[in-house]
């Protein structure tokens, strides 16, 4: 008898210290989304099949694959994976193959007749113009998602390579070189 | 002779000068075309002020910076510029600036210069003279001399740098056994210019001749010197080392000597300010040490600068073999475009034979290159983080300090081309910070352009909505227009129209919901006075709550055409 | 109908892939390791203790998902420790009863299997949110693989360890079990370290391995190709 | 694209590790001509035993071959070899080789990535394993044994004829009721002169090579030794509770391997200055902790093993203060 009602305070005491803290320290919200979203490349290019980076961030933090992001590709990939804990898989190709070099895009601007469909189309408004007149690509705006290139009616906008400091030589880890080519005189 | 402090760290590499050091500096033959880069050093751009065809003499201004820290160049010879194109540089063969081609015409025309005695010129005038030089830093990091002045307003002491601790390299040495008076000409511009107090002379051990030099030189110059021989051992000659060396001060993380009140210049460079100053001639070539153990007369030359390294080949023992790094063999570059030209920077050129290949073995930590490490950093935990990329512990363990200087790299047993790593990781998180900054500078794009489309929108239907109520206040006056047709005063119906207006501006919807709650409410009051009607005995009550409910259903009545009137408003909207 | 009955056994196949290999709690979960390390040092104790585990899981299981509608989701866990103690407390007295030597050397073990992580796991993560009969065969078989890689541990530690294997079976199983004991070759040296702590790591590492070096054979190659690049949508609406 | 600097030193890893099994000579020497062919016959099938395990190893790990030249396999036979009782069965060296090169070494990834010191670590389990065979010391007073019977035992198992009693440690540690002096009259290798202090100070002559040739530096063994005197004197004062005096604490037990072999091996133990003095000190007590109070005597190897399980921390919080920053930042603190 005494075991039972021992129990039958025991369980009431932790009932009430449960609810209190199920009521006192609910957590609402859910914060990795802009971690993820921090991790993301900002091009919004949709090849995630998001309209945006940061609704692929949601889709991640609801259970999304975090392969999908070509534009960031694996270092990206890699940092999400390190953020939620789990293994970092390969990209996913079909949502596009990751390049080495940043491009942007590049308006042959003769050929240009002033339609306005690819500045419609830039996400981050890197396209300057106004209809029936020339449009140029502000270079150091362009994320390089490439969305203004469909549109195009004339196919005079084209992908090239950045020449605002995107692409310069940077250093690599040995590794990645032959390291028996270094040729060191021992002395 | 001052007190010399140490430094921890550094290495005693066999330092090979005696091959180079022997003889007195010699000129060579003056090329057939020099390619002159139009951005000195690679991120600060000038602008090319010549065009093709034009002929120039020596020492005519070819580029205009247009960068603060970018430098004039002028023509080390006299003739024709034959192209203005871009070509490899020697320390990073991918990347390509833009150069002037010269031809030499071989009339060995100068420009007139305007020489003048020191104690004729004002310091403004020196610094003035400096700046349209385009002297850079003779020691290797080629930073324009003109800023590093600029910086240095609160300076009271000139260390001069004649360590030269790099193997090898002799070019300094040369020059203060050579051409002390230069340099000691260029020391009282900047003592003068920039009232110094105190002139230190740091030196290493190795270098006995070109230390005597330099004291007669001072003593014939009568300038008040003050003399640090320090041991040989790399890499006393960094900046920061042969400070702490002569001074025991180390400069703080993110400060500048300058805030020690510390200017340092290398002796090449204080020559080069002497001759700009004094003779007016700026920089068109410097001396460089031709050696090595594949080099044919090792030595150390007068070479115009824009000379490419072609043009020497002829110092090459086996031409097809020899591999050429320009710089020490600590901190040089392996030259893979022999069309590049040599600069200001190019102190050295090694001319190696092809030797045996090594691969790297895993790390022991043998904590051999902490011990050399002049920084006090740990190599062997930041190859660690390089290899697994962690910004976080990399930034810990202080890479952004490694000065790159090689002693880790030399000391390693296990052949790690450590340096090679610390290079890539820095480049790797200088790429990721700016990237970060790119892809939040391009979120907060995205983010106000649908802002913008978001309020372009609702303003879209704002609109919308205005001009339909607009179109039915019109009609709604048009109506009351024809109902008072006894009436031909246009003011009656422009007020009613007006008033219309005023009414269906009032918000429409919050008073509908308002008039049902009230005609509700009345209902309930209508049952209960009903009840009580029932339940009443005398007449005279009954006809009291006869009464109340007819004003009830008066008001019930009123609150429900008014409710009917909104609603009929309300219908071509809905 | 038959729809359920084909569902019911596909996922019952599916609970004992997971239960037996894929989703292993020992070597895989990597849960309870305490009493996995602890008394995996001959086949008898490893076997005494698999089969406790394996009952207070099933019971548990059982009894969590009875009542999963009617505990409330903040004082699950409290009430699901107090199913397990429950069934622990059986387990041990069932025992005490009737393997009383066994029963003693395992001693504070079977009351510790209260806290084995794989229990209250299961009971978490699966049966309070699945129906009576699946909880059952998920405790089933999570239960029974504990217990053979806690039965090969004892195995691996008891040959290397002591030199024997089912040494001891009648403790656990009555008399027919006597004669069970085999012994290696008297030259070989039993390496004590295998009945140690250490020893049951050292192993436990290598099992693990040798289940991840099996899955990696098994795997199969992906042969399929994709289109690159077929995946994209439009970020920035419609074009007029 | 290939970064400076382009010229080199001469040392290189095999150098390093030739270097070590050179300064290693002394004491093999020494042995030898106490002990006789039972120490090379050790030596040479560790030798065997530890490159077969190693080219095992490798070849399981698809590596090359050619790191079989790199001499850190012969450097950890040696130190295994001489620490294991002389003419031991063929067995237990290809256990101890095995756990050395797999367990300790090749788990974790090889040259340069293992936590623990090898040869200490097959070292431990042995001893934890066979307690018995761990503790047959041939007897150094009589008259060596020759090839031949080395080879009987050490290959087929044919029992020794004489062990000595029990190691000094051992003695000391079951000491019935002997007080110090008493029991270095009735036991000879608690005394001053017995073979085992030759072979220490043999291995002092080595370790001093290697100082010299800077191969090893010098805070490690000073500060191991100097822990062990200071910690030596706490336990130390004749009774028959007594440990060992610091002096004697040096010279038995492997004492001075450790602190010029062991816990110098640079892969396992801490890098910075000032974490190798605390290192050293911190196995310094541990030895003669573990050896008054532990269950096993033989504590230079626990000790050592300890001490490379602390490695990382020490490591962390001594980290040398770079040039120009006020004072050391953790490497986590941002």
């Amino acid at each position: 008898m005494v075991e039972l009602l021992a129990l039958l305070l025991l369980t009431t005491i932790f009932g009430v210290v449960l609810g209190y803290a199920n009521v006192k320290y609910r957590v609402e919200g859910d914060p990795v989304v802009d971690q993820i979203d921090a991790l993301l490349p900002q091009t919004q290019c949709g090849q995630c099949g998001h309209p945006g980076c940061r609704p692929y961030a949601e889709a991640i933090a609801s259970g999304e694959a975090i392969n999908k992001c070509p534009p960031g590709g694996q270092p990206t990939i890699n940092s999400i994976a390190d953020l939620l804990g789990v293994d970092a898989p390969s990209l996913d190709e079909e949502h596009g193959e990751e390049s080495d070099i940043q491009l942007v895009a590049f308006i042959d601007e003769p050929n240009c007749i002033g339609c306005t469909k690819c500045i419609q189309a830039c996400p981050v408004d890197a396209i300057l113009g106004a209809a029936k007149l020339m449009h140029t690509v502000i270079e150091s705006e362009c994320t390089g998602c490439d969305l203004c290139v469909d549109p195009c009616p004339t196919d005079c906008i084209e992908m090239i390579p950045a020449t605002d400091g995107r692409n310069v030589a940077r250093w690599k880890q040995p590794d990645l070189i032959a390291t028996s080519e270094r040729g060191i005189v021992h002395d | 002779m001052i007190k010399v402090h140490t430094i921890p760290g550094g290495i005693h590499p066999e330092t090979h000068k005696s091959m180079s050091n022997g003889s007195a500096a010699e000129r060579i033959p003056t090329p057939d075309r020099l390619w002159i880069p139009v951005s000195a050093g690679l991120k600060y751009e000038s602008e090319p002020i010549v065009n093709v065809g034009d002929s120039v003499k020596r020492f005519t201004q070819l580029t205009q910076p247009k960068h603060a820290f970018a430098v004039a160049s002028h023509s080390p010879i006299s003739g024709t510029v034959a192209a203005i194109e871009m070509r490899s540089v020697v320390a990073m063969p991918e990347r390509q600036v833009l150069m002037i081609a010269i031809d030499n015409d071989g009339n060995n025309e100068s420009e007139r210069r305007a020489p003048m005695a020191l104690d004729e010129l004002s310091g403004a005038q020196i610094l003035d003279r400096i700046s349209r030089s385009g002297i850079q830093g003779q020691g290797g990091a080629g930073f324009s001399t003109q800023i590093k002045i600029a910086a240095s307003k609160q300076v009271t002491h000139l260390i001069v740098n004649g360590v030269e601790c790099e193997p090898y390299i002799t070019a300094d040495d040369r020059l203060m056994r050579d051409y002390s008076d230069d340099i000691m000409l260029g020391i009282q511009c900047i003592a003068k210019a920039m009232q110094l107090t105190q002139i230190t002379l740091g030196t290493e051990d190795n270098k006995p001749q070109a230390f005597e030099a330099m004291q007669n030189a001072a003593a014939a110059a009568n300038i008040n010197m003050q003399w640090g021989v320090v041991p040989t051992k790399y890499p006393s000659g960094s900046e920061k080392q042969l400070i702490q060396l002569l001074t025991g001060q180390e400069v703080a993380n993110g400060k500048l000597p300058a805030d020690l009140g510390i200017l340092m210049l290398n002796v090449g460079t204080l020559a080069a300010i002497g001759r700009a100053v004094v003779h007016d001639e700026p920089v068109t070539e410097r001396l460089v040490t031709i050696t090595g153990e594949a080099c044919e007369r090792p030595g150390n030359y007068w070479v115009p600068l824009g000379t490419p390294i072609d043009a020497l080949q002829t110092f090459a023992k086996d031409g097809a073999k020899a591999q050429w790094i320009q710089g020490g063999p600590m901190m040089g570059v392996r030259v893979t475009d022999t069309t590049a030209p040599i600069t200001q920077v190019t102190n050295c050129l090694l001319i190696q034979p092809a030797v045996k290949s090594t691969s790297e073995m895993p790390c022991i930590r043998c904590s051999a290159c902490y011990e050399a490490c002049p920084m006090q950093l740990l190599p062997q935990q930041l190859l660690w983080h390089a290899k697994s990329n962690n910004e976080q512990k990399l930034k810990a363990h202080n890479l952004f300090d490694c000065i790159e200087c090689g002693a880790c790299d030399y000391v390693c047993p296990s052949d790690i081309p450590l340096v090679q790593y610390y290079r890539a990781a820095k480049d790797e998180l200088r790429a990721a910070e700016s990237d970060r900054v790119r892809s939040e500078h391009a979120r907060n794009r995205f983010e106000q352009r649908q802002a913008r489309l978001e309020r372009i929108e609702q303003e879209k239907i704002a609109k919308r909505e205005a001009r339909k109520k607009a179109a039915e206040a019109k009609k709604a006056a048009k109506q009351v227009d024809s109902d008072t047709t006894t009436s031909d005063k246009p003011k009656a119906g422009l007020l009613a129209a007006a008033m219309a207006k005023a009414e269906t501006s009032k918000a429409p919807a919050l008073s509908a919901e308002k008039l049902t709650k009230q005609v509700s409410n009345l209902e309930a009051q209508l049952i209960h006075q009903q009840q009580l009607l029932e339940e009443a005995g005398d007449d005279e009550k009954r006809a009291k709550i006869d009464a109340r409910i007819k004003n009830t259903r008066i008001k019930i009545d009123q609150a429900k055409a008014k409710l009917a009137s909104i609603d009929d408003q309300e219908q071509p909207n809905a | 109908m038959s729809d359920n009955v084909e569902s019911f056994s596909t996922q019952s196949k599916t609970l004992a892939k997971e239960g037996l290999w894929v989703n292993n709690p020992a070597i895989v979960q990597l849960l309870g390791l305490c009493p996995l390390l602890a008394v995996s040092n001959s086949v008898v104790n490893a076997l005494g203790l698999g089969i406790a585990t394996l009952l207070v899981l099933v019971g548990s299981n059982v009894v969590v998902s009875l009542i999963r509608h009617q505990v409330s989701d903040a004082i699950r866990l409290p009430v699901f420790v107090m199913v397990i103690a429950s069934f622990t407390t059986i387990a041990q007295l069932l025992m005490q009863a009737f393997t009383y030597e066994l029963y003693q050397i395992l001693g504070l073990f079977i009351p510790l299997i209260v806290t084995n992580c794989a229990i209250l796991g299961r009971a978490d993560a699966y049966a309070s949110k699945q129906p009576v009969h699946l909880a059952l065969i998920d405790g089933l078989m999570m239960g029974i693989g504990f217990l053979w890689v806690l039965v090969l541990l004892g195995g691996t530690r008891e040959l290397i360890g002591a030199g024997t294997l089912f040494a001891g079976m009648d403790l656990l199983l009555g008399n027919i079990a006597a004669n069970w004991q085999l012994n290696l070759s008297a030259a070989y040296t039993p390496a004590l370290v295998a009945q140690l702590p250490p020893g049951a790591f050292i192993i436990t590492g290598l099992l693990i391995a040798l289940k991840n070096f099996i899955d990696k054979r098994l795997k199969p190659k992906p042969t399929e190709t994709v289109e690159k690049g077929s995946k994209r949508v439009r970020v920035t609406g419609t074009i007029n | 694209m290939l970064s400076s600097p382009f010229i080199h030193t001469k040392r290189s890893t095999p150098w390093v590790m030739q270097q070590v099994a050179l300064a290693l000579m002394p004491a093999i020497v020494t042995s030898f001509y106490f002990y006789g062919w039972a120490v090379l016959s050790n030596i040479v099938l560790m030798i065997i035993a530890c490159l077969a395990f190693e080219a095992f190893a490798l070849t399981l790990r698809k590596r090359s071959l050619v790191s079989l030249g790199d001499w850190s396999a012969v450097v950890t036979a040696l130190l295994l070899a001489m620490a294991i009782p002389p003419a031991a069965n063929w067995w237990l060296i290809v256990v101890g080789a095995g756990l050395a090169m797999l367990l300790a070494k090749h788990l974790y990834g090889g040259l340069g990535l293992n936590p623990f010191n090898p040869a200490m670590v097959a070292y431990v389990v042995l001893l934890i394993s066979y307690p018995v065979q761990m503790s047959q010391w041939i007897d150094p007073a009589q008259s060596a044994l020759s090839l031949s019977t080395t080879l009987d035992i050490a290959l087929f198992g044919s029992p020794i004829d004489q062990y000595t009693g029990a190691t000094a440690l051992d003695a000391v540690r079951h000491n019935a009721g002997l007080t110090i002096s008493q029991l270095a009259e009735q036991n000879p290798a608690t005394a001053w002169g017995a073979p085992h202090h030759f072979v220490s100070l043999s291995y002092l002559l080595g370790g001093l090579y290697l100082l010299a040739r800077r191969i090893i530096f010098w805070q490690l063994p000073i500060a191991l030794i100097l822990g062990v005197l200071v910690a030596g004197v706490f336990v130390y004062d004749g009774s028959s509770e007594s440990a060992l005096s610091p002096a004697m604490q040096l010279a038995v037990g492997g004492t001075l391997m450790g602190a010029f072999f062991i816990i110098t091996d640079p892969v396992s133990s801490p890098t910075t200055t000032n974490g190798r003095l605390i290192a050293g000190a911190f196995a310094g007590v541990l030895i003669v902790v573990i050896r008054h109070f532990g269950n096993y005597p033989d504590a230079v190897a626990f000790a050592v093993l300890l001490v490379n399980l602390c490695a990382p921390l020490i490591d962390y919080f001594t980290l040398p203060r770079t040039y120009g920053h006020s004072k050391a930042k953790r490497a986590t603190d941002e």
